[in-house]
Parts: structure tokens; C-alpha cells; sequence
């Protein structure tokens, strides 16, 4: 349990030193934010060794290279990524950043159009056949969407019909900016009330005795 | 006077965070208690919900970590609890690589505990962790077990009761996804556009008006946007099941219904912080322009 | 005791059914239900699928006697003996079949199904008459009809992009419109040379796979180039070790452009960690050490955002955000002198370089653009007429 | 051994090419750019292929769209080291040059070699990153909740005290864009909270006006956000979706390749 007790008072010490930034720049932050740099990154060594690399390389190769026997291909694009360090023939990692960035790329283009461009401008596509309140809150919606994406336009010299469409469409987004401002501000309130609730319910009140 | 007011736009920033953090922490010592209204998209979840039928399989996915956990716990905890209280069928996950599980875990053993009659494997099972949400869930629409061989302990997913029958995340009734970043964003752009699944997402307050677009879409069922969301399905849980009240009206662990104390002292402190500074800016502007 | 999902489902139905508490009766057994038969049973492979499924429809009878269900069975030859599947509640109307093997033949059975009573529980209930489909094997097919629409649209963008750009490789002039954030960025260099301080580059914290990043690299090569004309240092920290390779190229190859490889330097690149709030605190960290005296945040952020943005604002430094994902957008237009917002993001390597190549893709861009508000303006005319089909032409599964 | 048609393809596509290009790079320099560029445009085709074909070889779950993404996940995995190495060299020859700040240079280095050690003992061990057979935790998972969680947190948390300090300096009517934000922040702020009930609850008088306009503060607030906010979302995404598809294009044809630090010409 002294173990225990002590872990609170490291995460207390830490959570604190790093709170102090906010204060200034000192040698408590600095610590803290130094040994933040080093643990999280051996956290992600040991995290892509036991997560990534051990269950989708070594493991599958281990077991069952027969049908696995191809992840020695990936294992190879990792090692010419590497290359890099040699000058000369540091070109070799061009393969394996331009087969990544890639697929990628490929994946993320079926996304766009399918699952943002499209779905996106069906959402605009309203009745407004109707004298009511809806109609008025669809035409609202269907100028602002519109008149966004003639903010975007690039390629022309803005007229008479596009300058003052343009300009709604960025009235639009500062009331958008502005909202989602003033939407946010809740979920970061709620980090620090997570933060506060540690040092005060887990570290404060059990040190002065307090349940 | 006009010295005051300019000393106030040039304000340190650090006057404003001693402000803050004096605003935020009263709260947590002395509970205040202030009322909760319900937003619409909250109410469509909580509705939903109620509508599935006993025996209704549900996919609840901890897709968050310890840094929006104030946010994000209380919406998974409703949301299992209500699960329980409606006789539901439960599939866990966590697709969230940093402390997902950890916080899955835990939440799943505090509710469980209040529910000893729910089964491990009959009523509810969780599954645990898998690296590569988008991945994952393509691969759900084609055979949950080869996304999830084993369940969290390692134990063949096929030796349970609950996964009898069930190959593929269309035979889903509902998933419902706490969730920060992209992951949430995944499950309607990967798991509802092609599988048909409902999704309910429980975002962090700040990716929250992101998911208005699919809410309006009809891409989402119902949403808890943050902790307002959080502590008004509390709310609307309570009221519906009077013996889940007692988990809301303890004062020992925390609720998103006790963090909305805070939150509303922090808004007051920060809309006085706005309206004081707009004061000064325009007292000292019209000050200039009379002296020039 | 294991139950099967088949079996919770008749036992759900059956409490469903049954009102609480009801006394078994002692008498005789119900006399047997004439159960009606379902009709236009057809199974077939499920089309636009991987393979291994089967979809069976069928119409249910009416009306249906309360408290039935349809019940699949599955023959599989070479024993013709149909076993138990699925039942379906009443009103689905279809069955997926997923557990179908490629290859094999199979025929499906289709029949309503009595509840079962308490007082004769174990024992099948009445069953109505079974329709039998023709034999049917699943395989994998060659296309998703549902997705027709988004594949037709892809293939009009990728040619409305090509051909924009060979219009402009055959040297037709275009224009564009200026851009405040990316007249900015000179200016920024510029100051940063005066005083003698460094560009802090932040190229957000997303790899390679996110397509702001690469947007990304095409300004750091810019910046990279102007700071290598002024001779004035370049900060690139990193937290994806991908984006950190990639962006040592981009710096390197800028400097060669520019002539002045003698002022390159490896760790003007340099990585710090993976995780996303060490980053932060270390870059966030760096900022108020080595005051900068340019910020540029541009790329894929979340959370840290504000953290960035706001520290770097308490150090004078100008600051110039970009992101095409509009949640960050809020936080970066609150604290950053010029802010590339989304689709001006990746407007960004034609402004800067203007080839025609990248000029040409951007008028592409545009004309599609043009061409969704007219769809969008045709759509929402033929709905108000009542016209519904027009929205499954746009609607994506 | 599994030597099914889509998996030889990936092998030759993305082994057997490489090397046949990196053989003949080593003599003719201008291949040591078209052939990556060649091989890069095939990875990007499959996956935009699997979206529409459903075929086995393709888009099954071991298909070679699938199968790309588990390689790429490797790769990605691999890439760490580059970072690792990089931080450790720099870090050694801060010490070793004794720079300003160098002692917590060894603070980093210390952190990093205890906690990737735990690690790596972890995958050496099979006694993974997670809990013991008894249920207590590995060193790795204890320094990961005492040291690494409660920084995570706590620097994310730094945002409630920087939201403050932005608003009050950037909700100013200075012209009418800012005054535009600035009432759509404000509105939302009241809307999302109990803030008028709060304010009234020393005047019973009021409750039942102020409980009213709370209701009506959080409906104008959902309006906002649903509607001019949505529509300038969705405005936003669209436009993006059409800059990032179009760049993802040229990306994939090879057009726009700064990215593997190579000119127009090369």
C-alpha cells in the first residue's frame, strides 16, 4: 500500500510541475516536461514492440510463415526507410514512403467523395415547398452551405453576385468559429475538473485524513 | 479611470488563470447542484434506447482515453446501465489505442457490480482492445470474429452464448460509441454508410459540432455532446428508472451531473471576462477618438 | 446451459407472447393451427458482395396469427435433409444467410412457425407449409451496385482534373484570387530575418497517411526556400516519425533548390516524441525559450491547437495556422494573425508556386464545386415538386 | 505456403519491383525516381479498386487491399526507430557539448531507456505492457499510469486556463466578423449551461423566467449549432473533400511529389 501511496504523490508532484507552466517557464516544468518527452516515447517503443510489431510481424511469422511468409515484404519497405541515413543511397526510401503516403491517399480518396462530398451536398437538398418554420431553417441552412462554397471559389475574379455571397458565406463561418468556441470551452472545463478531482479527492483528502 | 480600463485589455493572463482555476475547484469541494436542461439530439439517443426490445444486441465502444475521461466515462456508465436495466445484449470494445481498455475495463466492473444478475458471456461480453479502428470496423461488416478472435481475456469468442449467430456488426442492433478524435467520426463514415448499423456517439464537447452535419444527415441516431450531454442523460435516466437514481444522488464519485456545477461557474466567470473586456475597449476607443 | 441466439429468439418472442404469470391450462392440447404460407420465396447470391452470404425475401403471408415466426432451414447436399437456420421475426421480410461457403450448392427451406405453449414446451409447434427455393451457391462478385453513384462521380472528378490540367499545361492563363494567409508568409520570413530569429514550422501531428500533411509538406518547401534565400533558421520538430522523414527530404531538396545547401543543417528537422501532449509541451516549451520570430501551424491538429497557438501568441511571434478539418479551425482564427481554412489549404501549393499544373487542378476544383450547387439547386427544385427519386441518385451507402 | 493471386501480385508489386528498381537506380539516376513513383501509383489504385469490386482477391479480409493496410501498419511501426534514433543523438551530443539545458537532456534519456526498457523486457518476456497473472501491474504499466497518464492529462488540461485567456482577448467587437463570432460565442456559452438559473437562484422571484430563458438560451444554442454552424461545416468539409481528392490525385499520378523531396523535374 506504501507503493501505492507513493505513486499518488509522483502524479501529484508531476501534475503540479506541469501545471506550473502556466505561472512561467522553471526548473519543475522542465523536469517534468523533459521526463514527459523520454517516458512517453519509450511508452511508444514498448507499445509498437508489444502492440504492433510482435501481433502483426513476429508472431504470424513465428507461427504460420506459410501463409504469412509475405510479411517479410513489409519488414523490408521498414528497413529501406533506413536507407535514409546513408546519403548515397538514401533514395531507396522514396519505395517505402511512396507505396505508404499512397495507399493512403488511395483510401482517403474513396472517403472524399463517397463519404464527404456526396452525403454532404444530399444534406442540402431540401424540400422548400412549404410555408413553415422548416422551410425558413432549410433555406437558411441550404444559403449557407452555398454560399460557403462560393467563399472557396479560387479561380475567379469575384463579380457583383459572387463578392456579397461570398462575404454571407463568411459571416457564416465566424458565426460557425464563434459557436464552436463557445461550445468547446465545456469538454476543456471538463479535463481540469478531472485533473482537480485527482489532487483533490485522490491526494489531498486521504492525506489529511479527510473521506 | 481610462488608466484602469487600459490596464484591464492589457491584463496579464495569468490574473485570468488564477480566476479559472479558483472557479473550477469550489464546485468540486462545495457541491452546488443546479439544474440540467435536454437538448434534442440527447433526447433521440435516450429514446432509441428505450425503444430496443429485450435481447436487442448492443455494441458499446470505448473509444476515448484517460484525457477525456471526465467526459466521456459518465456516457459510457449511463449507457450501461441502461443497457442492463432494458435486459439488452452488450458487446464491449475499445478501439482507442492509449487507455481505452484500461477505462473500458473499469467502467464495465462498476457497473457489472451493480448488476449481479447480468451474465460474463450471456447478457455482456467484452471483447477488449484491437490496433487499427478503421480497419477493425471494415473488417466487423464482414466477420466480428476475425476482427475479435478472443474476447479480453483471451478466451474464443465462439465459446459464448452471446456471439451465437452473430457474424457480422449488421446484425447490430445499435452501436454506441464514446469517443474522442476520429475514431467516433469512423464508426458512421466505416460502419453505418455500409453496413446500415444505427450509431449513437457520445463525443468529447469539442468534436461535438462536427457530428451536427451527420446528425442532420440522418448518419447518426442521437448524440451526448460532452459532459452537458453526459449529465443530461443522467438526467433523463433517473427520471425513467427510479431505482438507477441512487448511482446519480450519491456525493462520493464524481458524475457529469456534479461537473456541471464547475462548468457553469467557469462560463459565468468567462462571459464576465468578455463583457468587462468589451467595456474597456470600447470606453477607451471613444476616449481616443474625443482626444484626437 | 448454452443457448443459441436462434433459441433466446423464440424465447424472447415467447415472453413476449405469454402474459406474465399466466396459469398453464390443465385441459387438452390447442387444437393444431392452420398456419398460411409465405409466397415469392427466392434466394439468391447476395449481389456486390465478398462472397460467402446468400440473401433469401420472401413476402409474409397475411395476415399472420399473432405470436409466429419464420423459420429458415438450409439443406446442403449431399445430405437433403433441411436442418434449422434462422427464425425471423414476422415483417423482415429477408434473411442474410452468412455462413454459406463458396462452392457449395445449397437450398433453402421457408416455413411460418407456431409459439410454442407452456403447457407443451419442448415440443415443436405447428408448422405451416415450406416453400423450397432453387438450389443456389455463393460467390464473390465484381461490383456494388449500390456504390454506382459515388463511382460515377469519382470518375467525373478525376476527369474533370485531368483535363483542367492539360488545359492549363496548353498555357491558358488563370487567375486567382488572393489569399491573405499566404501573402503572409513572406512577410513572416522577412521579420523573422530582420530580428535575427528563427521560423518555427509545426507541420501538425498527424503521419503521412492524412492528406492535410502532405498539403503540409508543399508549404514547408516553400518556407524552407524563402528562409534559405534570407539565410534565416528553420525549426521542424515532429511527433509522426513518417512526417519527420518526409519533411527532412522537403527541407534538404529546398536548399539544393535554392542553391544553398551550406546553410542546410540535418536537425533543423529534428523528432521529439510520438505522444501528443509531450509533443505539445515540448514544442509549446520551445516557443517561450527560443521566441520565434514566425509561427507556422499548418497541417492536421487537434487538442493541442489551442496550447500551441496560445503560447505562441504570449511570445509576440506572428502566427500563421492552416487546417482543412474545421474542428481546430475555431481556435486557431481566436489566436493566430492569418489562418488558412479548410479547401484554401490545399489551395496553397498552386498560390505559392503557380505552375500551371497545380493552377489547373485548382480550376478543376472549382468547376466541380460550380457543378454541386447546380446539382444541389436542380435537387432541391425536383424534391419541391415532390420528386423523391432525385436523392437516391446523391445518397451513398 | 499461401500463394494466392493477389498476394504474389502484392509481393511482386511492392518486393520484387522495388528491388529490380533499386538494382537499376544504382546505375541509371533518373530511375531512382520514376520507378518509386510508378510503384506508388499501384498502391494508391488498390485501394480505390476494392471500394467498388468486391472480388475476393481484392477486398477479401486477407484481399489485397487489406492485406497493403496490415503490411503499411508494419512499415509505420518501423518508422519509430528513425524518430528514436534521432531524439537519442541529439540529446547525447547536447550532454556531450554540455548545451544550455543539457542536465535535463539526461532527465530525458533516463525516462526514455527505463521506460522503452520496461518495454522491450515486456515483448522479450511475453509478459506484455498490461497486468502480471496476479493482477498486479508490470513496471511498464505502472510507470504508464503514475508518470505518463497524469502529465497527458494534465498538459491537456492546460486548455481550460488558455481557452479562458482567448476568449478575453479575442471576443472583441473590433469590426463585424469579430462581432459576429463574438455574439455567436456568447450565445452558445450561455446556451450550453445553467448559467441563468444560477445567476437568479438568490431571487426566488425569478425562477420560473430565468428557468424559461435557459431553456430558450439552450435552443437558440442548438439552433446555432445545427443550422448556421452545420451549414458552414458542411461547406467547409465539401470544399476540402474536393481539395484533398484532387490533390490525392496528383498525388497518386505522381504529379505532386515534394513530398519525397523531389523537384518538378526529377
Amino acid at each position: 500500500m506504501e507503493f501505492a501511496g507513493f505513486g499518488t504523490w509522483l502524479a501529484a508532484f508531476l501534475t503540479l510541475a506541469a501545471f506550473s507552466f502556466l505561472y512561467k517557464d522553471n526548473p519543475f516544468f522542465r523536469f517534468a516536461e523533459s521526463l514527459f518527452a523520454g517516458v512517453s516515447l519509450g511508452y511508444y517503443v514498448g507499445n509498437v514492440l508489444n502492440q504492433t510489431l510482435v501481433p502483426n510481424l513476429f508472431e504470424p511469422l513465428a507461427q504460420n510463415f506459410g501463409t504469412n511468409w509475405d510479411l517479410l515484404v513489409p519488414g523490408l519497405l521498414g528497413l529501406m526507410l533506413y536507407m535514409r541515413a546513408a546519403p548515397r543511397i538514401g533514395w531507396i526510401s522514396r519505395y517505402a514512403l511512396g507505396i505508404y503516403v499512397a495507399y493512403y491517399i488511395g483510401v482517403d480518396f474513396t472517403r472524399r467523395i463517397h463519404g464527404e462530398v456526396l452525403p454532404q451536398i444530399a444534406r442540402t437538398i431540401r424540400p422548400l415547398n412549404s410555408l413553415e418554420a422548416t422551410t425558413l431553417v432549410s433555406l437558411i441552412f441550404i444559403v449557407g452551405v452555398y454560399s460557403v462554397l462560393v467563399y472557396f471559389f479560387f479561380s475567379k475574379e469575384q463579380n457583383a453576385v459572387t463578392r456579397p455571397l461570398a462575404r454571407l458565406g463568411t459571416s457564416f463561418l465566424m458565426i460557425s468559429f464563434g459557436a464552436a468556441f463557445g461550445f468547446t470551452v465545456m469538454g476543456r472545463v471538463a479535463l481540469l475538473i478531472g485533473r482537480l478531482n485527482f489532487l483533490i479527492l485522490d491526494w489531498i483528502y486521504p492525506t489529511i485524513g479527510l473521506q | 479611470m481610462q488608466a484602469l480600463l487600459l490596464r484591464l485589455l492589457a491584463l496579464d493572463r495569468r490574473w485570468i488563470f488564477l480566476l479559472v482555476l479558483i472557479s473550477v475547484m469550489t464546485p468540486i469541494i462545495v457541491p452546488i447542484g443546479l439544474p440540467v436542461t435536454t437538448t434534442s439530439s440527447t433526447r433521440s439517443a435516450f429514446d432509441f434506447v428505450e425503444a430496443l426490445q429485450p435481447g436487442d444486441v448492443v455494441w458499446l465502444s470505448f473509444d476515448y482515453g484517460p484525457s477525456s475521461a471526465p467526459e466521456n466515462d459518465p456516457m459510457a456508465q449511463a449507457f450501461l446501465r441502461q443497457c442492463f436495466i432494458k435486459e439488452l445484449r452488450v458487446i464491449v470494445t475499445a478501439l482507442y489505442p492509449l487507455g481505452g481498455l484500461g477505462l473500458a475495463n473499469q467502467s464495465v466492473a462498476k457497473v457489472t457490480a451493480e448488476f449481479p444478475e447480468a451474465k460474463y458471456g450471456v447478457d455482456y461480453i467484452n471483447l477488449g482492445y484491437k490496433d487499427g479502428a478503421a480497419a477493425v470496423m471494415r473488417t466487423l461488416g464482414q466477420d466480428i470474429a476475425s476482427a475479435f478472435p478472443t474476447d479480453v481475456n483471451g478466451r474464443p469468442v465462439s465459446e459464448f452464448p452471446i456471439m451465437q449467430g452473430l457474424r457480422t456488426i449488421r446484425q447490430v442492433d445499435l452501436v454506441f460509441t464514446a469517443s474522442t478524435g476520429l475514431i467516433g467520426e469512423w464508426w458512421i463514415t466505416q460502419v453505418y454508410s455500409q453496413f446500415g448499423t444505427p450509431v449513437i456517439i457520445g463525443p468529447t464537447a469539442v468534436s461535438a459540432p462536427k457530428y451536427y452535419a451527420f446528425l442532420n444527415s440522418g448518419q447518426l441516431v442521437g448524440m451526448l455532446g460532452g459532459m452537458k450531454g453526459a449529465a443530461e442523460y443522467e438526467n433523463l435516466l433517473a427520471a425513467k428508472h427510479e431505482t438507477l437514481g441512487k448511482y446519480y444522488r450519491g456525493t462520493k464519485d464524481f458524475t457529469a451531473t456534479k461537473g456541471m456545477d464547475g462548468q457553469t461557474v467557469l462560463h459565468g466567470v468567462i462571459l464576465a471576462l468578455i463583457v468587462l473586456g468589451n467595456l474597456a475597449f470600447f470606453l477607451t476607443r471613444g476616449k481616443k477618438a474625443g482626444a484626437a | 446451459m448454452r443457448l443459441t441466439a436462434s433459441s433466446l429468439a423464440v424465447l424472447t418472442l415467447l415472453l413476449g407472447a405469454v402474459p406474465a404469470g399466466a396459469v398453464a391450462p390443465v385441459t387438452t392440447p390447442p387444437p393444431p393451427l392452420e398456419l398460411p404460407a409465405p409466397t415469392a420465396f427466392v434466394a439468391v447470391d447476395r449481389p456486390g458482395d465478398g462472397g460467402s452470404a446468400i440473401l433469401l425475401t420472401w413476402t409474409d403471408p397475411t395476415p399472420l396469427p399473432e405470436g409466429t415466426v419464420l423459420e429458415v432451414r438450409r439443406s446442403e447436399p449431399p445430405a437433403d435433409e433441411f436442418a434449422a437456420l434462422q427464425t425471423v421475426k414476422p415483417g423482415t421480410q429477408r434473411y442474410v444467410d452468412a455462413s454459406a461457403e463458396d462452392g457449395k450448392t445449397y437450398r433453402y427451406e421457408l416455413r411460418v412457425r407456431g409459439a410454442e405453449t407452456p403447457d407443451s414446451l419442448g415440443i415443436a409447434g405447428a408448422v405451416g407449409p415450406a416453400l423450397v427455393s432453387d438450389p443456389v451457391s455463393p460467390h464473390d462478385n465484381w461490383f456494388r451496385p449500390e456504390r454506382t453513384n459515388s463511382l460515377i462521380a469519382s470518375i467525373l472528378f478525376i476527369a474533370l482534373i485531368l483535363s483542367s490540367i492539360a488545359a492549363a499545361r496548353s498555357g491558358k492563363p488563370i487567375f486567382i484570387r488572393r489569399i491573405a494567409g499566404l501573402n503572409a508568409i513572406d512577410e513572416a520570413i522577412g521579420r523573422a530575418t530582420e530580428l535575427g530569429k528563427k521560423v518555427l514550422y509545426v507541420p501538425g501531428i498527424q503521419s503521412m497517411d492524412e492528406i492535410q500533411t502532405i498539403a503540409s509538406m508543399a508549404i514547408l518547401g516553400h518556407v524552407a526556400r524563402a528562409t534559405a534565400r534570407y539565410g534565416t533558421d528553420l525549426d521542424v520538430p515532429n511527433r509522426d516519425p513518417l512526417t519527420f522523414v518526409s519533411a527532412r527530404e522537403t527541407v534538404h531538396s529546398a536548399y539544393l533548390a535554392e542553391g544553398r545547401p551550406d546553410l542546410h543543417r540535418e536537425d533543423m528537422v529534428h523528432y521529439v516524441t510520438y505522444d501528443q501532449f509531450a509533443y505539445t509541451a515540448a514544442v509549446s516549451a520551445q516557443m517561450t525559450r527560443e521566441r520565434p520570430a514566425a509561427i507556422f501551424l499548418v497541417g492536421y491538429f487537434f487538442a493541442e491547437s489551442l496550447i500551441l497557438a496560445e503560447t505562441g501568441q504570449s511570445t509576440g511571434a506572428i502566427q500563421i495556422a492552416g487546417q482543412a478539418d474545421p474542428t481546430q479551425l475555431p481556435f486557431f482564427v481566436a489566436t493566430c494573425d492569418y489562418t488558412l481554412i479548410g479547401e484554401e489549404l490545399y489551395a496553397a501549393s498552386a498560390y505559392l508556386s503557380r505552375e500551371p499544373v497545380l493552377l489547373g487542378s485548382m480550376r478543376g476544383q472549382d468547376i466541380a464545386k460550380g457543378l454541386l450547387l447546380v446539382i444541389g439547386i436542380i435537387g432541391i427544385i425536383s424534391v419541391s415538386l415532390g420528386a423523391t427519386w432525385f436523392m437516391d441518385l446523391v445518397k451513398t451507402q | 505456403m499461401n500463394t494466392d493471386f493477389g498476394r504474389v501480385t502484392l509481393v511482386v508489386l511492392f518486393a520484387i519491383v522495388p528491388i529490380v528498381g533499386i538494382a537499376l537506380g544504382m546505375r541509371a539516376p533518373a530511375l531512382r525516381s520514376k520507378i518509386p513513383l510508378l510503384v506508388a501509383f499501384f498502391a494508391g489504385l488498390i485501394p480505390i479498386f476494392s471500394m467498388y469490386i468486391p472480388k475476393r482477391f481484392l477486398s477479401g479480409d486477407s484481399g489485397m487491399s487489406p492485406r497493403l493496410d496490415q503490411w503499411l501498419i508494419i512499415v509505420a511501426g518501423f518508422a519509430l526507430l528513425l524518430g528514436l534514433t534521432n531524439v537519442i543523438s541529439n540529446s547525447y551530443r547536447k550532454i556531450s557539448r554540455r548545451d544550455k539545458g543539457w542536465p535535463y537532456a539526461i532527465v530525458l534519456l533516463a525516462g526514455l531507456f527505463i521506460m522503452g526498457g520496461f518495454g522491450i523486457y515486456g515483448a522479450i518476456s511475453r509478459q506484455g505492457t498490461g497486468f502480471l497473472p496476479n493482477g498486479s501491474p508490470t513496471p511498464f504499466r505502472w510507470v504508464e499510469t503514475t508518470v505518463f497518464q497524469p502529465l497527458q492529462a494534465t498538459i491537456f488540461a492546460l486548455l481550460a486556463f488558455f481557452m479562458a485567456s482567448a476568449a478575453f482577448r479575442a471576443f472583441r467587437a473590433r469590426n463585424t466578423e469579430a462581432t459576429i463570432l463574438l455574439v455567436a460565442g456568447a450565445i452558445v456559452m450561455t446556451g450550453r449551461v445553467p448559467l441563468l438559473e444560477f445567476l437568479a437562484a438568490p431571487f426566488p422571484a425569478l425562477h420560473p423566467a430565468a428557468a424559461a430563458a435557459s431553456q430558450f438560451m439552450g435552443k437558440a444554442t442548438e439552433w446555432i449549432m445545427d443550422t448556421p454552424n452545420g451549414a458552414a461545416q458542411s461547406g467547409i468539409i465539401i470544399g476540402a473533400a474536393l481539395g484533398a481528392a484532387s490533390m490525392g490525385i496528383r498525388v497518386i499520378l505522381g504529379i505532386e511529389r515534394g513530398y519525397l523531396g523531389l523537384g518538378k523535374g526529377e
